[in-house]
Formats: structure tokens, sequence, C-alpha cells
């Protein structure tokens, strides 16, 4: 089973925003773990929590409008949720470092790499400017930039958005943390490019040891990289486990969907697709019972009046549906999955 | 010399900073203020405004009035050159001569070929300034002159130092090169901002003048100036720059003191322009307006209301009279005949009366009196008039091109005669300005301008102000006076009725 | 089952002209489309896939005039539309129509949904008062919404409700042939089905011939008949769908077929990746011969010197390489 | 706990016509309701909204009129039949506050009303033309920038003469440039839209993309500059009533009944104090509002 | 660099030279010459008065010389103050000026700056709420107003200051404020908004994630981003402070040049009307160039090659 003492433990964590129109409930109920060295991966259309749970353990919510309603961080022995802001400085960049989305706004465009770069160990590391310097230089070359002595001194407006990209993991890496976050880091790149950065971070994954939470929506990239996937939906974890569990016997209707609805480029003949039909859930007034249930094709009357507990399938694949309930008819994967 | 024990200063407001201290391109009130300070002429006005020898020692005027011999006093310029009869030409010619285009030159056109000097038509050579020798000068008028002593009191007659002007073309600019003859010289002048006067030791009165500094602050803003007084900045500010809503607040505190002043405040008629070219029209509007109310709310000073022309402080042929207390009121304020004129002019209550407007200059407080006035019409013969301001110097255009209905007006005499009032309204005069002419008015001023005995002068100018006030080309408001503010504690100023302020026997009380 | 040609293009240029100040005197040109060349069928789907930035769009726009090419011919049913008048264009553009990439951008926020599909009856006098209404609501339910929604305004739609109302404003026109711009790649995976699927069945019941762009290349496989690679604005690579992912020609889209993953661990794991080196050259100054050359790694001195044409290589496989 | 079986039936949903989560509104209603829920526009309305009313009707409940003089109660302190006071020539300066206010707004709509149509216009034709055209014209737009603009108004306000219609004239050809930059500044990026791009595929003429698309969706940020441009007009007026080039007497703005009030400060302060507070007033709510217009206008705000 | 500095250099001369031109037709369509008085002179005077100043030359005459006098920085005499040039003017007034405008400049850069980092941070609390009130004040009140309000209530009132007059250090306090007020509320506003802005940013988040604490955040990451819209309201900043000065130099009697341009009108002083417009115009358009040379500075995107932005 568990081990008893993961990187990273949350446990039953729910954020909410809290604006004009009402309040948010960006996630709700949510709980994972990280082991040393692991690579998690977070899969789920837009909207539905992803970077608020990352966000929310990087304690990086702004607030307001939003809020860390309950739950528990465990992160090293220290319950997130509870620490001080100072203290959780300390441990940001040192101890967790983030990789974000956009690569072309997540760099401070009036600073020099350099100075962005050796800020962090200045910080964290108390290294003088020249020492920061040579570090900032030997992770940038680690990360594949070439040039970086004089790429140091140059601004982010010069760089193409993959060396962003390059350039912001080797910012987060700079103080060898233990977990690295990286939000959906090659959605905003092409292909080509989206393939050197995963390269790059599996490469850096077998060298330097550091557990990894890849987001992303693109079932494909976490194939590669991640041991364990996460499914969310609608705030909430609807179905976790290994790749090989997610992939090959995935158990919930929306995993189905995921992975049907979009064509392989392996794919021999032309199937049609499967299409999620409908859209998500408004998180300002989530349903009662199973978010899904509106675009559910296999939906029963009480997925529309109780949300469904929780089943372990096999151990660490667990799944929050209630077509495994036992009085629930039985569906599976790839007869059901076609059907419309 | 005075000992620094008994220093006394103070500070004063004339108005804005000075076109010029040079005296005879100057034009404006508050630089001849600063000029009379530091220069004296021939003559110096006194408290009364008669003319006394100042570097004048003696004066001999020929039989018929044309030649005035004259002796000066041994005075010493400040920087020790003595004050010569060469200094008074030197000066004199320089405000005739075209080259340097001074706007007062007129003031010595009494002179023979002054004018013709001026315009060209004559060389300098000509021109009747006779220097005898450095003690002496002779001067030979165009024609009898009898207020030509006062004159002679007036900036445009002051000396300037030849030697130092040859010297330093631009002297009157900076305090080094300032060469002055009255009782006070140029300290420092920063411009715009303010003008420092000390004593001149070597002004052969200098015994007289008590006052050790004079500061001229230059302040254009009013507002800024009586702020400034009231926090004690300043011990005293010029009319020109005292705002009219203060007035009554600086009477009841006793600050705002007054004296008489040569000027009337009048309002033109455009005679070309129907209706205002039928006369009954003209004195329909002049009858029906209550001048003392106005005095009493708008202008607030304490002035008197016009029922003539020529302001009182003028002399008469007759001593000890005044030419107003001779010619006395020329007309009453009367609602019942104003309104019978008017339906006799055709607008009974007036009916059809065309809507005229009043044009007036925005710098300054015209508009209120204008708004005052255009009730008055409103309410008392049922006219309605508008109101237009223009800037000043588009007003200045509008009035000498006739291109108004009724215009807004003051004059203030150049000197003390009723004639600095009368010749304007002469056919084609360059002041008429209201299309006005009048044959008996213009045989009234030429036999006035040809005599040299008063009798006949004055005489001939209470004609002519009758002709001119029965036909109401303008319409008096009200006489001028002057008032300004003054710490109690400054004694023996001179407000003039010119409109200078003369420092030299001031005292400050501690 | 070759079908006639409906639409030819031949040797399209498109250069944008970069603004610079009054002073400068060398204007610098965007080299987005560098003569393009291609045939669609009547009733096929063409796709065109490239890298962003590689003048796909900009291609699809000066096909149908919304910008002006600097040089080539487009050539609707044999003749070279880019020589007609503003009327004649008119005409065409019944017959052509475009669906585009961003859903929130396509659609005016000030118009019903109603009148934004509308719009094209107005401006061809296609339909009128109630005629009008009853075509709307034809064309709202075609693409599978609620006829009641013609009174809603864009941004209370969903993304995908949105791109659908986009495509049946271009059905409005009964159109034969759509250029469809990215019409996916802003939606969600989830969305994205519903709209090529969509697409799909529009095809075949009305018999629609489709320019599909796209920058994913597995989605451009699963809809077209013929896939172009587009790199620079030039095409490198022309074939039908199968062959390019069966047998690839040109480095690039070799390249291009290995950088897309796999959603399966398996398949993922065994792979061995070609990962391409650096980043798309500036279209503003492209370098000389093959554009590919900086980043491919068969580059041979050749490739600097000229630009390789696009060759047939076999059985309607076009393919643009000096190494083949 | 049990469940029962029934609970397991299959639920039956319609999938044909799809639902829409979001309420219905227009783009106005919308921004109207984020309008409405920022309190200092909303309090910004409500004062302008008092203002209006107080300068288009309170003349007709006030027994005076703004230019009647009645020298028998000059300079009266506030008081019960003169709240305001008094001026120097008898006038109720509550009266004379409101025509005061009637005229500033008319400059204020006046010349922003001008200034919209050139603005408009020559923004208009910029930015939709573009090319050479846009390029030479906005030479000349970036020259008049350049130029202090109270420079102009002054030497023009000198060269056509004070008065009511010459303010509109002059305020309206200064401030005509940053309408007609922000004008031509959303056209530019309107013009790039998808949906401008979609009606030009559709075949319509430039009239109609001019009318239909470009103008409607940047009357936002139009009606945010106006907003913001009328009352720089009115401080413009009261700045011109300082230096005597203001509307003419008996006509009153707030600006020229400051401005006379100015020099009665230390005599009759509540003849300065109660017009400039109107003006205070009036500038505070047309900021609040211009700003709140901004807010709820801004697509930043909007997902 | 060069080349685009030469070509502003180029346009900034063209646009002076419009400014010349434009000013002198203008000034030239206004009734009434400078010589114009209440009383009217005698022809001959007159005629003497318009020799001596070329002002019977045709018109085509007058504006050559005029463009060949100012290409060697020659403005003329004024017509008003007998002897001396408008240079004179301007070397004794400028420097007061300029004093003023640089106080009023720092005061507002600083205080404007200060307010709206303070308010920023503190969105919706006591300070934000004190400065927005303030700023808004700041943009409410006509600056003629505020200068009396100031110059009676503060000045006169208190004695804390005096109401008018020039030298001392305290002379400058009132005016200075007075001349700020509006950009100081402007600075405020625009600051605190842009710093809103910038705090909301991914880089921010960023900065945040790499465990830096909050001061340094603000200083180092958000100042200088926020503080670039600030350099884009330089311009009209400048131009405020400029124009702004007649009111207030009129007010608080400063013998600077701000004065002149208003009376210079009035007196129809065309020489100075001219000088003081050129001189504005120049210093508006120098100021703009150093804006954009700022920028440089502040924001390392931004390259002198091209225009700026649209
Ligand atoms: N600052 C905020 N204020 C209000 N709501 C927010 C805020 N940030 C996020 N949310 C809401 O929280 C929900 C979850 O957002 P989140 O950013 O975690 O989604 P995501 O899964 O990361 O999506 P994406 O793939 O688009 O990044 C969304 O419904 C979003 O609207
Ligand atoms: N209107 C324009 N003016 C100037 N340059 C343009 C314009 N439109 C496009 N470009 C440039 O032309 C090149 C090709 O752009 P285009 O939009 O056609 O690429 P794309 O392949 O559609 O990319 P994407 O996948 O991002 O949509 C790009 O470098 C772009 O910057
Ligand atoms: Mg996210
Ligand atoms: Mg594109």
């Amino acid at each position: 089973m568990q081990q008893l003492h993961h990187l990273l433990e949350v446990d039953n964590l729910s954020t909410s925003f809290f604006t004009y129109a009402g309040e948010v409930r960006a996630v709700s109920g949510v709980s994972f773990y990280v082991d040393e060295g692991e690579a998690l991966g977070i899969v789920g259309e837009s909207g539905c929590g992803k970077s608020v749970t990352v966000q929310s353990v990087m304690r990086l919510i702004p607030s307001p409008p939003g809020k860390i309603l309950s739950g528990q961080i465990r992160f090293l022995g220290q319950d997130l949720v509870k620490l001080p802001e100072k203290q959780m400085t300390t441990i940001r960049g040192k101890s967790m470092g983030m990789i974000f989305q956009d690569p072309m706004t997540s760099l401070n465009p009036v600073l020099t790499i350099g100075r962005q770069m050796t800020e962090v160990l200045q910080r964290h590391e108390g290294l003088g400017k020249q020492e920061a310097m040579d570090r900032a230089e030997k992770y940038l070359e680690m990360v594949g930039i070439p040039n970086c002595k004089r790429r140091l001194k140059q601004y982010p407006h010069e760089f193409s958005g993959g060396m962003r990209q390059r350039v912001m993991i080797a910012m987060a890496l700079l103080c060898n943390p233990k977990l690295l976050i990286a939000d959906e880091p090659t959605t905003a790149l092409d292909v080509t490019i989206q393939a050197q950065i995963l390269e790059l971070m599996k490469d850096l994954k077998q060298k330097i040891n550091t557990s990894i939470i890849l987001i992303t929506h693109d079932l494909g990239v976490v194939a590669g990289l991640c041991s364990r996937i996460i499914v969310m939906y609608g705030g909430k974890i609807v179905e976790s486990g290994t790749v090989q569990d997610i992939y090959k016997s995935p158990q919930h209707p929306y995993t189905w969907g995921l992975l049907k609805s979009v064509p392989r480029l392996d794919a021999l003949s032309r199937t049609k697709l499967v299409p999620i039909h409908g859209t998500p859930p408004d998180l300002l007034k989530p349903p009662v019972g199973c978010g899904f249930t509106a675009r559910c094709a296999h939906a029963m009357k009480i997925c529309a009046e109780q949300p469904p507990g929780i089943t372990e399938i096999n151990p660490g694949h667990q799944v929050a549906c209630w077509l495994l309930h036992p009085d629930a008819p039985k569906s599976t994967f790839d007869e059901k999955g076609r059907v419309g | 010399g005075t000992t620094p024990s008994k220093e006394m200063k103070m500070s004063y407001a004339p108005g804005s900073e000075p076109k010029t201290l040079d005296p005879q391109m100057s034009n404006g009130i508050p630089e001849m203020i600063m000029e009379m300070n530091m220069f004296e002429g021939l003559m110096r006005l006194d408290k009364d405004s008669n003319p006394q020898n100042a570097i004048a020692d003696s004066i001999t005027v020929s039989p018929d009035g044309l030649i005035y011999t004259i002796k000066l006093k041994d005075t010493k310029w400040n920087n020790g050159n003595p004050v010569t009869a060469d200094d008074f030409k030197f000066a004199w010619m320089h405000a005739l001569n075209p080259e340097a285009a001074a706007e007062y030159a007129y003031q010595l056109f009494y002179i023979k070929n002054g004018e013709a000097y001026n315009s060209k038509k004559a060389n300098a050579e000509d021109v009747g300034i006779k220097v005898v020798d450095p003690k002496t000068m002779e001067i030979t008028l165009e024609s009898p002159t009898p207020y030509f002593k006062s004159l002679l009191a007036f900036p445009t007659y002051y000396p300037v130092n030849k030697n130092n002007v040859e010297a330093n073309p631009k002297w009157n600019l900076q305090p080094e090169t300032f060469v002055s003859n009255g009782p006070f010289k140029m300290q420092s002048w920063s411009h715009n901002d303010k003008l420092v006067l000390v004593k001149n030791s070597n002004y052969w009165d200098a015994n007289s003048v008590k006052l050790t500094e004079l500061t001229f602050n230059l302040v254009s803003d009013g507002k800024a100036a009586l702020t400034a007084y009231e926090a004690g900045q300043l011990d005293g500010i010029d009319q020109t720059a005292v705002p009219i809503s203060d007035l009554d607040r600086l009477r009841k505190a006793g600050s705002l003191k007054t004296s008489p002043y040569l000027g009337t405040y009048f309002y033109r008629f455009n005679v070309t322009k129907k209706p205002l070219d039928n006369t009954k029209v003209r004195q329909a509007l002049a009858l029906a307006i209550n001048r003392q109310a106005l005095i009493d709310n708008v202008f607030k000073a304490g002035q008197t209301p016009a029922l003539g022309y020529v302001p009182g402080g003028v002399p008469d042929a007759e001593t000890g009279k005044t030419f107003r207390e001779v010619g006395g009121e020329l007309f009453k304020e009367d609602l019942t005949k104003a309104k019978q004129l008017l339906a006799e002019a055709g607008y009974p209550d007036g009916k059809n009366f065309p809507e005229l407007s009043i044009l007036y200059n925005t710098n300054g407080s015209h508009q209120l009196p204008a708004q005052a006035i255009q009730d008055m019409w409103a309410k008392n013969l049922g006219i309605n008039v508008k109101l237009v301001g223009q800037e000043w110097k588009v007003y200045q255009r509008s009035q000498q091109d006739l291109q108004y209905d009724i215009s807004r007006a003051g004059w203030i005499g150049d000197y003390i005669d009723p004639m600095t009032f009368m010749d304007m309204f002469v056919t084609q005069g360059g002041n008429n300005q209201t299309g006005w002419s009048n044959a008996d008015f213009d045989k009234d001023i030429e036999t006035a301008k040809k005599s040299g005995d008063q009798k006949v002068r004055m005489q001939a100018m209470h004609d002519a102000e009758k002709v001119l006030v029965n036909d109401m080309p303008i319409m008096p408001i009200y006489y001028y006076v002057n008032y300004y503010v003054l710490k109690d504690n400054i004694k023996g100023l001179i407000q003039l009725p010119l409109g200078f302020t003369d420092f030299k026997n001031v005292t400050v009380e501690k | 089952m070759k079908n006639e040609v409906i639409l030819e293009v031949e040797n399209l240029v498109k250069h944008f002209p970069l603004e610079e100040g009054i002073f400068s005197r060398h204007h610098k040109k965007v080299h987005a489309v560098n003569g393009i060349s291609f045939q669609l069928h009547q009733g096929e789907t063409l796709g065109l896939v490239g890298e962003s930035g590689c003048g796909k769009s900009t291609a699809g726009r000066t096909i149908i005039r919304l910008y002006e090419p600097t040089s080539g011919i487009v050539k609707y049913q044999g003749k070279n539309i880019l020589s007609y008048n503003a009327k004649e264009m008119l005409a065409v553009r019944r017959d052509i129509q475009m669906i585009f990439q961003d859903p929130y951008a396509s659609l005016n926020p000030r118009m019903t949904v109603g009148d934004i599909i509308g719009e094209a009856l107005d401006i061809h006098h296609l339909a009128r008062g109630q005629k009008r209404t009853d075509r709307i609501y034809e064309l709202l339910e075609t693409v599978g919404l609620n006829p009641e929604h013609a009174n809603r305004f864009p941004h209370e739609f969903s993304g995908g409700q949105r791109q659908r109302i986009g495509i049946a404003r271009s059905l409005s026109v009964n159109p034969k042939l759509i250029i469809c711009d990215e019409p996916i790649s802003a939606l969600d995976v989830s969305i994205q089905a519903q709209i090529v699927n969509m697409l799909e069945e529009l095809q075949e019941k009305l018999g629609l011939t489709y320019l599909f762009i796209a920058h994913d290349l597995s989605m451009v496989k699963h809809i077209s008949h013929r896939i172009a690679v587009m790199y620079l604005g030039r095409i490198v690579e022309l074939t039908d769908s199968f062959t390019l992912y069966e047998k690839p020609l040109h480095p690039y889209t070799q390249a291009l077929l290995s950088a897309i993953p796999i959603p399966d661990p398996d398949i993922e794991a065994a792979r061995q990746r070609q990962v391409l080196k650096g980043n798309v050259p500036s279209p503003i100054d492209p370098p000389s011969g093959c554009y590919f050359r900086t980043r491919c790694p068969k580059a041979q001195e050749v490739c600097a010197l000229s630009t390789p044409e696009l060759i047939e290589q076999g059985n309607n496989h076009w393919v643009a390489c000096h190494c083949i | 706990m049990s469940i029962s079986v029934e609970s397991f039936s299959p639920l039956q949903q319609g999938l044909k016509a799809e639902g829409i989560n979001r309420p219905s509104t227009t783009l106005w209603q919308d921004a109207w309701r984020r309008f409405r829920k920022n309190p200092l526009a909303m309090g910004g309305l409500t004062v302008l909204a008092l203002i209006i009313l107080f300068a288009l009707f309170g003349p007709f409940f006030s027994q005076f009129d703004y230019k009647t003089n009645n020298l028998m109660a000059t300079n009266q302190y506030p008081n019960w039949i003169h709240p305001f006071g008094t001026d120097e020539l008898g006038r109720d300066i509550l009266t004379r506050s409101m025509f005061g206010a009637r005229i500033s707004l008319l400059i204020g709509f006046g010349s922003v009303a001008i200034n919209l149509t050139i603005g408009i216009f020559y923004g208009g034709i910029s930015g939709y033309k573009g090319s050479w055209l846009d390029n030479f014209m906005q030479r000349i737009v970036d020259i008049i920038f350049s130029i202090p603009d109270l420079l102009y108004v002054i030497l023009l306000m000198v060269t056509f003469g004070p008065g009511l219609r010459n303010i509109f004239i002059v305020l309206g050809l200064v401030n005509w440039v940053p309408m007609a930059r922000i004008v031509r500044g959303q056209i530019l990026t309107l013009r790039e839209q998808e949906f401008v791009l979609a009606a030009r595929t559709l075949g319509a003429d430039t009239k109609r993309i001019l009318i239909k698309h470009l103008l409607p969706n940047s009357i936002g940020q139009i009606i945010i500059v106006a907003a913001l441009q009328i009352p720089a007009a009115i401080f413009m007026e009261a700045f011109l009533s300082f230096i005597g080039l203001g509307v003419q007497a008996p006509m009153v703005s707030l600006g020229s009944m400051a401005s006379d009030g100015r020099m009665n400060i230390p005599s009759y302060p509540y003849s300065l104090i109660f017009p400039a507070a109107m003006i205070a007033l009036l500038m505070l709510a047309f900021n609040f509002v211009g700003d709140g217009l901004r807010d709820a206008f801004d697509p930043k705000m909007r997902k | 660099m060069a080349r685009y500095l030469f070509g502003r250099i180029v346009s900034a001369l063209l646009v002076v030279w419009l400014v010349v031109t434009l000013t002198f037709f203008l000034m030239h369509a206004i009734p009434g010459g400078p010589f114009s008085s209440e009383k009217i002179l005698p022809p001959a005077i007159m005629e003497n008065i318009n020799q001596r100043y070329h002002l019977n030359d045709p018109l085509a005459n007058q504006y050559l010389d005029y463009l060949k006098n100012i290409a060697h920085f020659n403005f003329g005499p004024t017509f008003r103050y007998e002897g001396r040039t408008v240079n004179d003017l301007f070397r004794e007034g400028l420097p007061k000026t300029i004093a003023l405008g640089l106080v009023a400049t720092v005061l507002a850069l600083v205080g404007g700056t200060m307010m709206g980092i303070i308010a920023a941070l503190k969105q919706n609390k006591a300070p934000d709420y004190i400065a927005t009130f303030l700023a808004t004040i700041g943009v409410s009140v006509p600056s003629f107003v505020l200068a009396t309000f100031l110059q009676y209530f503060v000045g006169f009132k208190t004695h804390w200051f005096p109401p008018i007059g020039w030298g001392e250090a305290k002379n400058l306090v009132l005016p200075a404020l007075a001349l700020s007020a509006y950009p100081i509320a402007q600075i405020t506003r625009l600051t605190r908004s842009s710093m809103l802005d910038v705090l909301n940013q991914d880089y921010i988040r960023t900065a945040k994630s790499k465990g830096l604490p909050g001061y340094i955040i603000v200083l180092r990451h958000a100042l200088r981003n926020a503080l670039i819209p600030v350099v884009t309201f330089m311009g009209p900043f400048f131009a405020y402070i400029l124009t702004g000065n007649f009111v207030v130099e009129y007010v608080f009697n400063i013998p600077g040049i701000g004065q002149f341009f208003v009376t210079s009108i009035g007196n129809r002083d065309y020489p100075v009307i001219m000088g003081t417009t050129i001189l504005f115009a120049t210093l508006l358009v120098t100021f703009n160039l150093l804006v954009d040379i700022a920028y440089t500075v502040v924001d390392p995107r931004i390259k002198l090659t091209g225009r700026k932005g649209a």
C-alpha cells in the first residue's frame, strides 16, 4: 500500500475564489501524494482546477479573492496550509520549484535573465554575485542553451518561447528542489519545441532525481514521462492510477471520453471520434451529484443525486464513479466508449 | 545722510513690471510712479498739483507766452555729474526723435517744431529748445500754453544724464548704469518681482527725504497684492491693483484711502448707428441710469456721479474755483423724461427698440457695471442690451473702427487743464471714436486753443462742454477717485490727481 | 475517385511590408507565403499543417483575397479570381467561405447570433423577413444549436458552441468550399471532436470541399484525404494522409511526426524520438536555399545554394528536398 | 446506507440541443451590471444625475434669475432666502450656479460632440484606410499632439474672440486629437479581428464593416474617452474664464463664477467656494463615472 | 540608434517650424496691434513706431526675417519692454520657471508614485482610500482655485508660507504644491492601476514562486514595470507643468516666463508670444524625445528604431 512518508501529501484540499458573482469552488476535496523521485501527471480540461491545486500547494493563490478553505498539504513534514508566509518563502524556490504555462509572460521583461536567476541563489543559498552567476551559467548549459555567458546578460524578449521555457526550468531547478511543478509547460509551444522540452524534462529527471508534478490537458504528453496520473474534472479527482491503469484500463467515463475524443496518430483507420457533449459544470454552482452527470452517456439517477464515493480498483487505482457500485450496470471502456 | 538707527523702509505695489524706466519712452502710470521718485524735472507738483520749481531755479515767460527762459539750480546726478541744460535737451530731443518712436512724444509737441521734427517734416535744429549755457535754456512754444509749467513736471520732460546714456545705450536696464537725479536711486531690479530704490544722497533736496529704502513690488494680480498686503508683506498698494470686491471690507477696516483723480468714466455711443444717431435716444439712455446706485454697489470707491464731462480738480480761470464748480451739473437723471424722450424717438416703453450691445474690455472690472447698467435699462426703459466683452487690444480696435454700439470708456488727464479732456471730441479727433461731429464744438475748441487768455479759454471750453453733454455722444458715469491702501504708519505720501504717487516726503512711524 | 479540380493555387506569394519609420528607406518584409501551389478536388479535404507562423493562415486568407497576394494565381472553377473586381468577387464569396480559429474573436460581440448568421443573407439578398428567420433557425439546428438562441449574444456561449455559430455563418450562403483556419485548436480536447465530427457530417451531406488548416498533425491526419506540410511559407511535402504517416519523405515531416506524443505509455516508452534543434527562422530574413536546412539533420551544401522544387516522388507524393 | 437499485437506472437526458449556462445579457447590460456593482461609479453617476437635474430644472423652482440685479441685496452671506448668498449685483448665487452648471455642462457635452465627430471621422478614415494615408494623417496628429494644447486654446480664443460658440469650436478643434488617436487605435486592432475578416469573406463592403462592426465595437472606448474629455473641457473653460476668455457675461459658467469669486475670497469667500465646490463635484462625478465605465467595458474583466 | 535620433531630431525641427509658422500667422490674424493703446497716438508717432519695428513690411518678409533670426537663436526685441530682448526675458525668467517646474516635477513624481504604490499594495484598505481620495481632489479642483485657496488659507491665514513672492525656498512651497497637485493626482492613479495590473502578471507569480520576500518583489519586479505607463504620462505631464505655470506664476507673482505668455498675448508683444511658444514647443518636443529614450531605459523591450508601439 502507501508509503508512510510521501514527499508531498495533499489531503482533502478545497480552494475557492470569492468573486462578485459568488463563490467559485475551484478545487473541492482533492487528495493525492507524490513520492520522492516520482513524476505525477495531472490531466483534465481547461478550468477543472489543475492550476489552482498546485498553486494551493505553493500557496500562490491570489488572495483575495482566493482562499484555501480546508485540507492539509504535508511537505517535508510540515503542513504548508498553516505555515506563516515568511517561512513559506524559504520553501518556495528552494525545496519547490515551479514552471508556468506561458513562457512569454512568466519572465520579468525588464530584468536580465542573469539577474532573475541569480536572485534565487542569493536569496536561498546566500551565494555571492559571481558564484551565483557561475551556477546560473551551469544550469543554463544543462538545459541546453548555447552561449550562456552572453545569454545571461540578455533580456527575456531576446529569447524564443522554447528558450524561455528552458530558462524557466533552469531557474526552477537552481536550488535543487525536491519537487518541481510544471503547469502545462508545453501548451503554448509548437509540437517540435514541445518535443524538445519533454525530452529535456525526461533527461533532467534521470539526472537529478527530483519529483515532478506535470500538468497537462493532453494525455499524450504525460504518457511518456509520468508513472502515475490523476484525472481531474470539475474541481475533483475522478480517477487516479498508474499510467498503465489510466491508459489501458480506464474506469471513469470521463477518462474514456478523453481518450476517445482525440484521434491517435498511429490509428490505422479512420474511426469516428467520440466527443464529450456539453460543457463543463459551472463551478459557481457545482452540481449536487457527480459533476460529469450532465455529459455522461452512462448517467444514472443516482449520479445526479449523490456524489460518488471512491472505489479502489486495485492498489493505487482509484475511481470516483457510481458505475463501479456493485448494483450498477456494467459498462467498460471498449464497448461503451465507442457508442455516442 | 541718515544714520542707520533712523532707517526707514517701505514697500509698495504700484502695478506690474514697468515697460521701461527710460522717462522718455514710458507711457503707463506704474512706470511713471517709479520714475517720478527717481527723477526730478524742472518742476515738481506739490500736493495740490501746483508746479513748483525743482531743478529750475527761475522761469521767465515772454509776454506773448511763447518763450520760456529757464535757469537751472546747481544739482547733481547720483553719479556726481552736474545736471545741465544739455541733459534736458538731450532727453527731450530723444523723445522727439522719430527713430526712437516714443509713444509719449506728443507731450512735447507744444514745443516749436516738435511735432514737425517727430514726423520728419523739420530738422532737429529747428526744434525750439536752446541751450544758452549749461545752466540756462530757452524754450520756444508753438502757441501760448498756460499749463506748460505743469507739463514740465511730467516724466516725458525729465532729464537724463547725457554722458551716461551715450556711454551705455542700455543704461536704464540695470542699477549699475541707471543714473538719476531724483529723491531715490535704483538699487536693484529683479524683473517682474521687485524694484528696490534707496535714497539718493546727491539729490539737491536730500534733506527732505526721510525714506532710506523704497521697494516697489511688481505684482500683476491685485488679488495677490492685497493678500500680501494683508499678510504684512507690503505697506501699500496703488489703485490700479486694489480689487474692487475688497473695497467695502478695506474701508471698514480703515485701510482704504482715497484722493482726487483726474478722470472720467463714461460710455461712448456710436452715433453712426441706428437708433443711436438719434440724440433723444442717447439722452434717454443717459438719463435712465442711477449713477449713485452704481457707485454704491458696483464701483464702491466713493466716486462722484458724473453729470458733466470734465472732472473736478481742474482749476478754472477764477482762482479758487474748479472748472467743474463753475460749469455745474449739465443734466439730471430723470426717469420720466427719459421715458418720454424714448417715446418721442419712436420707442414707447422700449417697444421695437433694437437689441444693442455694450462693448467692454475683459481686463479690469468693467463687466459688472455693464451688467448693472444693462439691468437698469431693462427695468427702467424696457430695452434689452447684450454685453460683448473683448480682450483689451481687440476692444480698442473695435472702438477705433466704430465696430460697436455702446462702449465703455474712461479718460485720464495728461495734464491739469480741461483741454486734456475736451479736445478729444473734435471732428475726426483720434480719440473721438464715436463718429460724432459738431461744428460749434469744434469752433469753441479752436478758440480755446488759440488763446493765451485763461478767461477766454475757459469760457470757450465751458461752451464746448455744454454742446457735448447736450448732444450726448457719450454718457458720463462717474468721476474717478484715486483709492489705495496704505498702512497708517506711513505719512507724507502724495497721491496726485494725474495718478502719480510721490514718496519724496514719506516718513515711516514706528 | 478523382473528382474535378475546384480550386487551383499556383505559386502564391504573400509578403507583408514591415512598417518602419518614415526615414528608413530599406523596407523589410515578412515572407509569410513564398510560392505555394496545390489543387483541391471537389469533395475532398486537404490538410495544411505546419508550425505556428509558417504562413498557413496567410495562405488561406490570401486565397479568398482577404489579403491581396504579392504574386501568384488562384483559380476557382478554372478562372483566376485574383483578377476579379469587387462585384465578381462578391459572387465567388458565396462559394468560398472560411471558418476562423479563435471562437472568441471571430464573432462580433455586438451582434446577436441571429444577426451574425443572417448577415450574409442580407449582403447577398438571399432572404428577408420570415424566410430569413426560418433560414437562421434551420442553420442553427444544422450545427446542433437551439434556434431559441438566435437572440442571444456570442459571449453567452461556450467555445465549442461559438465555433458552431461560426460554421453556421459560413454555411448560410451554401458554399462549395470552406477554408477552415484551425477551427479546433483553441478548443478543449473534449470539445474538438464535436466540431470535427460535425465538419465530417456536413461534408458528407452537402458535398463540401475543405481546406483544413491546423498545426495538430494527428487531427489533420484524421480528417484529411491529403495533407500538405508547410515550413516557413513553402510546402515541403504533399501526399495523401496515410502515405504521409507511413512513409514520410521530407526530414521535416519525419521530425514532426516523431514529435507528436501518443497517449499510450508502451508506445511512448519504445519510441525513438527525433528532436529538432533550434527554432523556426524568422520569416523576415529566411535562410537561403532550402528554408529547413538550418534545422535539418541531413543538410548538405547544396541545400544552402538552391531551393528544392516540389517534385513528385511516386504516386501523388510530392516532396521538396534535395536529399531524396 | 443502502441505495435502491432504482437509482441505478439510466438517466434520461436530452443531448440534442444544448443549453446555455450564462444568463442572457447584451453587452450593454453586462457593462451596466458591472458598472452597478461599482459603488464609486454609481455614486458618481448619481451625483452627476443630480447636478444635471439641478442645472436643467433647478431654475424653474427659483424665484430669482441669473442676471437680474438687485442692488438692494448685494453681497449677502448665505441665508434662508439665498442659500448660497448673493453676488456683488445682488444676484442669487444658487440660481447662478444652476445656470452656470448648465452652461458648463453644455460646454462639456458640446465641445465633446464636436471633437467626437471630427475624431471619429479622422481616426476612422486613418485607421481603416491604413498605409500611406494613415501614415500621413498620423504625422499631422503627432505634430498637433506635440503642441501644448493650452497654448493653442489661448491663441485661438484670442483670434476668434470669447463667447460660448467660440469656446465650443476651439475646444472641439483642440481636443479631437486624442479622440482620433483612440478611434484609430481601436479601428486598427479591430480591423484585423477575425469577425471583421469573416464579414469580409461574406462580402460585406467597407460601409457595412465600419457601421456594423468597427464602430459598435469601438463605442466602449469612445465613451470612456468622451466621459473623461467632458470634465477636461469644463476645466479648460474655467481656465479660459480665469484669463478672461471665457463665456460672456451675463452668461455664467461655473468656471467664470469661480474666476470672479476668486477675487472675493477674503471678503465673500462663499462666492468662490460654492461654484468651486460645484466644479469639483462635477469633476469627481465625471471621473468616477469615467473610471467605472473603463472597468465596465474593460475586455480584460470579461471571460 | 544614431539614425533614429537623427530622424527624431529632424521631425522635431519640423514640428517646431510648423509651430512657428502657425503661431506667426495666427498671431497676426488677431485684431489689434502691439502699439495700439487707449489713447490714440498721432499718426506720425504710429508711423515712427511701425518703422522702428518693421511692422509695415509685408507679412511674408516679416516671416522670413523672423525665421532667419530664430535660426540664430535671436528672438528679437520685445515690443513691450523697451530696450529688452526676448532673450533677456528668457535669461531672467527661465531659471525661475525651471526651478519651480523642477520642484513640482520632483514632488509629483515622488509623491505620485509613492502614493500610487501604497494605494496599490493596500488595495481597498484605508491608505488606498486616502490616496485615491487625495488624487481625485487633485484632478477635481481647477488650478487657479487651488492656487487661490493655498495662497489664502495656507499662505495668508496660517502665515506658514509667504502668499506671494520669490527668492527664498519657502516661497516655492505653495506654488509647487499648486502646480503639482494635478500631476500628483494623475500619477497616483496611474501608478496605482498599473501597479495593480503588474501585481497580477505572471512574472510576479514567478517571482513569488522563487521564494523572494515581498519587498523585493515590489521593488525589484513590480515597480519598474509599473512605472512604464507613468513614463508614458511624462509627455503630457511636462506639457502640463509648462502651461500650468501660467496660472501659478500669475497667482503667486513669480517672475518666471509662464506669466509672459498670457500677458504677451494681451499686449500683442509678437516676439514674446512667438518666443514663448517656440520655447515651450521646443522644450516639449525635447521632453518627448527624452521620454522616449527613458522608455528604453525602463523597458528593454523597446528599441529606438521604429516608431513606438501602436
Ligand atoms: N483568480 C481567480 N478568480 C476567480 N476564479 C478563478 C481564479 N483563478 C481561477 N479561477 C477559477 O478556478 C477554476 C479552476 O481554474 P484553474 O486555473 O485551476 O483551471 P486549469 O485546470 O488550470 O485550466 P487551464 O487548463 O485553462 O489552465 C476555473 O473555473 C477558474 O474560473
Ligand atoms: N497582417 C500581417 N502583417 C504583417 N505580418 C503578418 C500579418 N499576418 C501574418 N503575418 C506574419 O506572417 C507570418 C505567417 O503568419 P500566419 O498567421 O500565416 O501563420 P500561421 O501559420 O497561421 O500561424 P498560427 O499557427 O500561429 O496561426 C508570421 O510571421 C506573421 O507574423
Ligand atoms: Mg491552468
Ligand atoms: Mg494561423
